[in-house]
């Protein structure tokens, strides 16, 4: 009936639109504005095992199109999330995915082991890509066998499917992804921001106290479109896209690409209903592009149209 | 309760050398709970600028339901939004934040209201309110040079102004706190620069002060952690603060700056 | 005297302001808007042994902030190239780089040998990084010892100084621009575009007939200051910044991150009058921000104050 | 001689569903040589969107210093450059590129004027300058359904005027290959999509026809290499032509499309 539902591992998705990891925070603040039930899933902030305070302010500055960030994991720690965060998010019938963070991988094998336990964790995301953090995370992320081994290691022990989330910053994206494939992900999220700077015009230094961070926004769609292009046909898990999307359109695009279901980051802080101002637009979206099912959309920039089942009548 | 809103501009005004003075009508007047807190500004309809911006509102006026921004004209996005004009409509998110407790400070107390640049339209409303709770005001405004300062005669409607520019071109040369030294108050309020800000806490640690703090943003609601500070206490359960959702306004000492 | 003239191997800049190769053809359109001599140097299109056709149409699609180009090094060959396009140039009092391409080792080394014979290319720029050719190219510019062995097969032949364009789409710039710089290249340009793509809402299909394209224009500039950032550190050759510049303040951003000249691609698309507009803006920031020469403002985002020659008063 | 400028906007008017006209006075007028050429628009003053939009010149007023065009709301350019009204100024590039050859044709003789579609509006300035030179001059016009009509009365004026439209809820029901079948003429012009200029290259090979291109383009000035098309003979010694600046209008046989 729905035309929206997507299922992937462990995910049982009334609609495939969720917020990113990071850009929603755990949920509390967005409550306010609307019920997070309506929400496909919903990415918690990533959790290390302790407390984080993160990097020095200033870590947001404006680009073109785009955004960049250096909050450097800031989380309250497995104990207070597992605690706190989740049970309070248990009130909402929605999904949670649990975007998992470390340093070194003993951190992220003890926060999968811990939060793949909540009840309402219906996943987990391997944030193998944060550009922010100064040890291990980001080597985790651009060198395949190292993301092969930490990806099985946190399958041994996680209760949920794992999502594995891919750094766009490598020369070689499917590379990558066929290695977590190979590790034994259940799925693919990407992108993760892009490594960028801006400048003070007035002092010449670097805007951000972090000096670099995170490129998030629509400045990196056509980035995170073609290596989604490039991933979803060289493997067989599904991915869940990001990057830029800001619009039922965006969505849409995504899921041409590959994608399967869809995240929002930095369109909340534009506009915080952009969630669910997207949920509701993509069915008459859907009936003006002549599909049923949005999964019709899904990876038609490279099939064959006689590949598709519900081809566009 | 937030709200996002697409508010009518009422007027806007050149009031000093980039300086401007924006009403608007909003239905979320009636949600402004205190004076200090801020609202975050789509400035136009496409991806350029991206962000919203952070403005503090100057004063309500809740039967109307309009409320008065005062900014100053920096960058690309307070450049666009100088630009518009009455009956454009702008896309505004508020209010947002913690403003200053008027609570604070009893009838027939002082209250010493010190503002630096663009840090002085929250104090507006705030004394405003003070003095209509029957508290006594006294205004310390701090501005670079003559051409920036705004809104004297307004705050003498309320109690005392002084004036002090970097430059000496208009009343008194020199800092804020040069002035303060010789005043006497039972509350400081203040906002500004965080020097000034520094050089308060430092100087009143003694005292019932609040400061209201700026950060670059995100989300503007406590979502995104672009805006912590530290708390003092390292040893409290939460060891950081959002400007945005926890502030902007703080009892100094509550947060480090 | 000038506050805008730069020194850099082969090169006796008026200012630092040049268009990037690509963007500005062979100088002839954009001579009917003002006099090419104006302009800091000219980065001349993409040059092959063999004229090309290039790519299919759509070669462009716009994106937020950019646009993605897949051109396919279209170009009249060598011999046009010398015979007309560079004399015709010679008019102009203006220094050219010639921007060499090509699909094997063999190609770039015909072209350097040839096209740096001409008199008025002062410098080469090594192409090792378009993202829009399918065979040779990219791997060029993504595998460090194959980009250092070219550089230096290059400097072999070539009678004037060589820059090596770095393609950002790798994960580790240092390590190529530091392989090159091994590899004798005289300066680096950089940075050529990212690899990304657009969807058709109708079709489903990409909207460029080559699928992927390069992406540039202010989108991209974080990415560049970035990667210019890291780089200027780490080598000791000068960097002729680009991606995404199209005002004075850009020029600067990107000498503070560690430029030491500027080229204007995409910008010259939206204002075909943005270089000169540039060249005369640059001197009422220079005071505005209180430095007599703009090579003050090199690198200062990462050098300490002391460092500084020419210290802000 | 190609210029920049900001031209003031006369007015804007939506003449038939989604289809504006849109009147702007440019000192540049002068430089228009022939119609078919075309102009370059930078939609907003920002970054969003980026590119300049290529569109006809549907008619030139010289003396007024005026020119004319005619778009279809289609995507974020197009939907920006609609809400813009009289009095706005628009950055425009232009004159662009190369027009239909009124020469071509002459006194007496007989020009079929064939559009389709956002194809229609540079044939109507080609139908003023041909019929005042003395040319007969026949209009055959497609578009998708009644409600996209538009300029019929405006055509009529100059010669007779066939409309043919896909669904059939105005004129003929067909494409504009049906009609122009029956029709006898010397020349032929014709602007619109790619399928209806190639259908008319293939059925009138022998013919003298002039086709008008489209191809998404960057700088619209020759420099880029986006807009290029295939020359028939790749024996040439240039075996390419862009659309922009050797174009838009080719010879038919001219170039492969
Ligand atoms: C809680 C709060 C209240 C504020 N109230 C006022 C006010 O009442 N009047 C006023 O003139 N200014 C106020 N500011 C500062 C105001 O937000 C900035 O001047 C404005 O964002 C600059 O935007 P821009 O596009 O002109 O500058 P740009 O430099 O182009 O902005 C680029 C980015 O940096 C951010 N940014 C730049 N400067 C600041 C700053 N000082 N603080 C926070 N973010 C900044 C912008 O929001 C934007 O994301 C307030 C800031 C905060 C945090
Ligand atoms: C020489 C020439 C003359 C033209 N004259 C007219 C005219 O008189 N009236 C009219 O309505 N349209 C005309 N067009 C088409 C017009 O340029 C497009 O409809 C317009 O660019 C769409 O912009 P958008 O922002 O609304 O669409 P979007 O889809 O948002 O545009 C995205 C990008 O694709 C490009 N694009 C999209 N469609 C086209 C297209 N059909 N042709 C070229 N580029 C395209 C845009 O320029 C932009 O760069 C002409 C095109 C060319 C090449
Ligand atoms: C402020 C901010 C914080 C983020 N924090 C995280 C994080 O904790 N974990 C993570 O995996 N990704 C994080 N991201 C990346 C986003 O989840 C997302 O991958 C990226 O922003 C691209 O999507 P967008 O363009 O829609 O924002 C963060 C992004 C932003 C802007
Ligand atoms: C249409 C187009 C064609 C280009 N062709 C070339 C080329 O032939 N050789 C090259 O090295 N770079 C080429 N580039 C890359 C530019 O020189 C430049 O590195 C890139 O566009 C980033 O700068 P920008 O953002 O200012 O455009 C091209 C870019 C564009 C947009
Ligand atoms: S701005 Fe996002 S938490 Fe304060
Ligand atoms: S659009 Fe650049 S060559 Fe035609």
């Amino acid at each position: 009936m729905s035309r929206l539902n997507i299922e992937l591992p462990g995910l049982n998705l009334k609609n495939p639109i969720m917020p990113a990891s990071g850009c929603f925070g755990f949920g509390r603040e967005y409550s306010q504005f609307y019920d997070l039930s309506k929400l496909g899933a919903i990415m918690i902030k990533a959790t290390t095992v302790e407390p984080r305070f993160g990097n020095l302010t200033p870590r947001v500055a404006e680009t073109s199109s785009g955004m960049l960030n250096a909050i450097g994991l800031q989380n309250p720690g497995l104990d207070k999330v597992v605690s706190n965060e989740l049970p309070w998010l248990s009130q909402y019938d929605v999904p949670i995915i649990a975007n998992v963070a470390g340093s070194i991988e003993e951190d992220y094998i003890e926060v999968a082991a811990q939060i793949s336990k909540v009840p309402n964790v219906h996943a987990l995301e391997l944030n193998i890509s944060c550009p922010n953090v100064k040890t291990g995370g980001i080597a985790f992320g651009t060198i395949p066998e190292v993301a092969k081994q930490l990806t099985r290691k946190v399958k041994e022990v996680s209760e949920v499917p794992v999502y594995v989330k891919l750094s766009p910053n490598v020369t070689n994206i499917v590379e990558m992804a066929k290695a977590v494939e190979a590790g034994g992900a259940d799925g693919l999220t990407m992108i993760n921001t892009l490594v960028g700077m801006r400048l003070d015009l007035k002092t010449g230094k670097p805007i951000l106290a972090n000096r670099t961070g995170g490129l998030s926004g629509p400045a990196i769609k056509p980035v995170a479109l073609r290596m989604i292009y490039e991933v979803s046909q060289a493997v067989n898990i599904p991915i869940i896209g990001m990057g830029g999307i800001e619009s039922a359109e965006d969505v849409i695009e995504f899921f041409y690409a590959g994608a399967s279901a869809v995240a929002v980051g930095t369109a909340n802080f534009v506009d915080p209903f952009v969630c669910p101002a997207i949920i509701d637009e993509l069915p008459s979206l859907l009936d003006q592009l002549g599909y049923e099912h949005i999964s019709e959309c899904r990876g038609r920039s490279w099939q064959e149209h006689g590949q598709l089942a519900n081809h566009r009548a | 309760m937030i709200k996002k809103e697409l508010c009518k501009i009422i007027s806007q005004e050149e009031i000093a050398n980039d300086i401007f003075q924006l009403t608007v009508s909003a239905d979320f007047v009636n949600e402004i709970n205190a004076p200090g807190q801020f609202v975050h500004i789509k400035v136009g309809k496409g991806l350029d600028p991206l962000l919203r911006r952070p403005i503090s509102i100057s004063s309500v006026d809740k039967r109307n339901s309009q409320f008065t921004m005062i900014y100053r004209k920096e960058g690309k996005g307070t450049t666009l939004l100088a630009e518009k004009g009455p009956g454009m409509l702008l896309d505004i998110l508020g209010p947002l934040g913690n403003g200053f407790p008027v609570n604070e400070v009893k009838p027939e107390e002082t209250a010493l209201l010190v503002g630096g640049g663009i840090g002085v339209p929250p104090l507006y409303e705030l004394s405003k309110q003070l003095t209509s709770k029957g508290v006594k005001v006294i205004h310390v405004l701090g501005f670079q040079t003559e051409s920036a300062v705004f809104y004297e005669k307004e705050f003498l409607e309320y109690g005392n102004t002084y004036i002090a520019t970097v430059d000496g071109s208009y009343g008194k040369k020199g800092f804020v706190t040069d002035i303060i030294k010789e005043l006497e108050f039972d509350c400081l309020y203040t906002c500004g620069p965080t020097p000034m800000l520094k050089a308060i806490e430092k100087q009143y640690s003694h005292k019932k002060v609040f400061l209201s703090l700026e950060e670059r943003m995100g989300c503007g609601v406590g979502a995104c952690f672009a805006c912590v500070c530290k708390t003092s206490n390292e040893l409290e359960d939460v060891s950081y603060k959002k400007v945005c959702s926890d502030g902007p306004v703080f009892r100094a000492g509550e947060v480090l700056i």
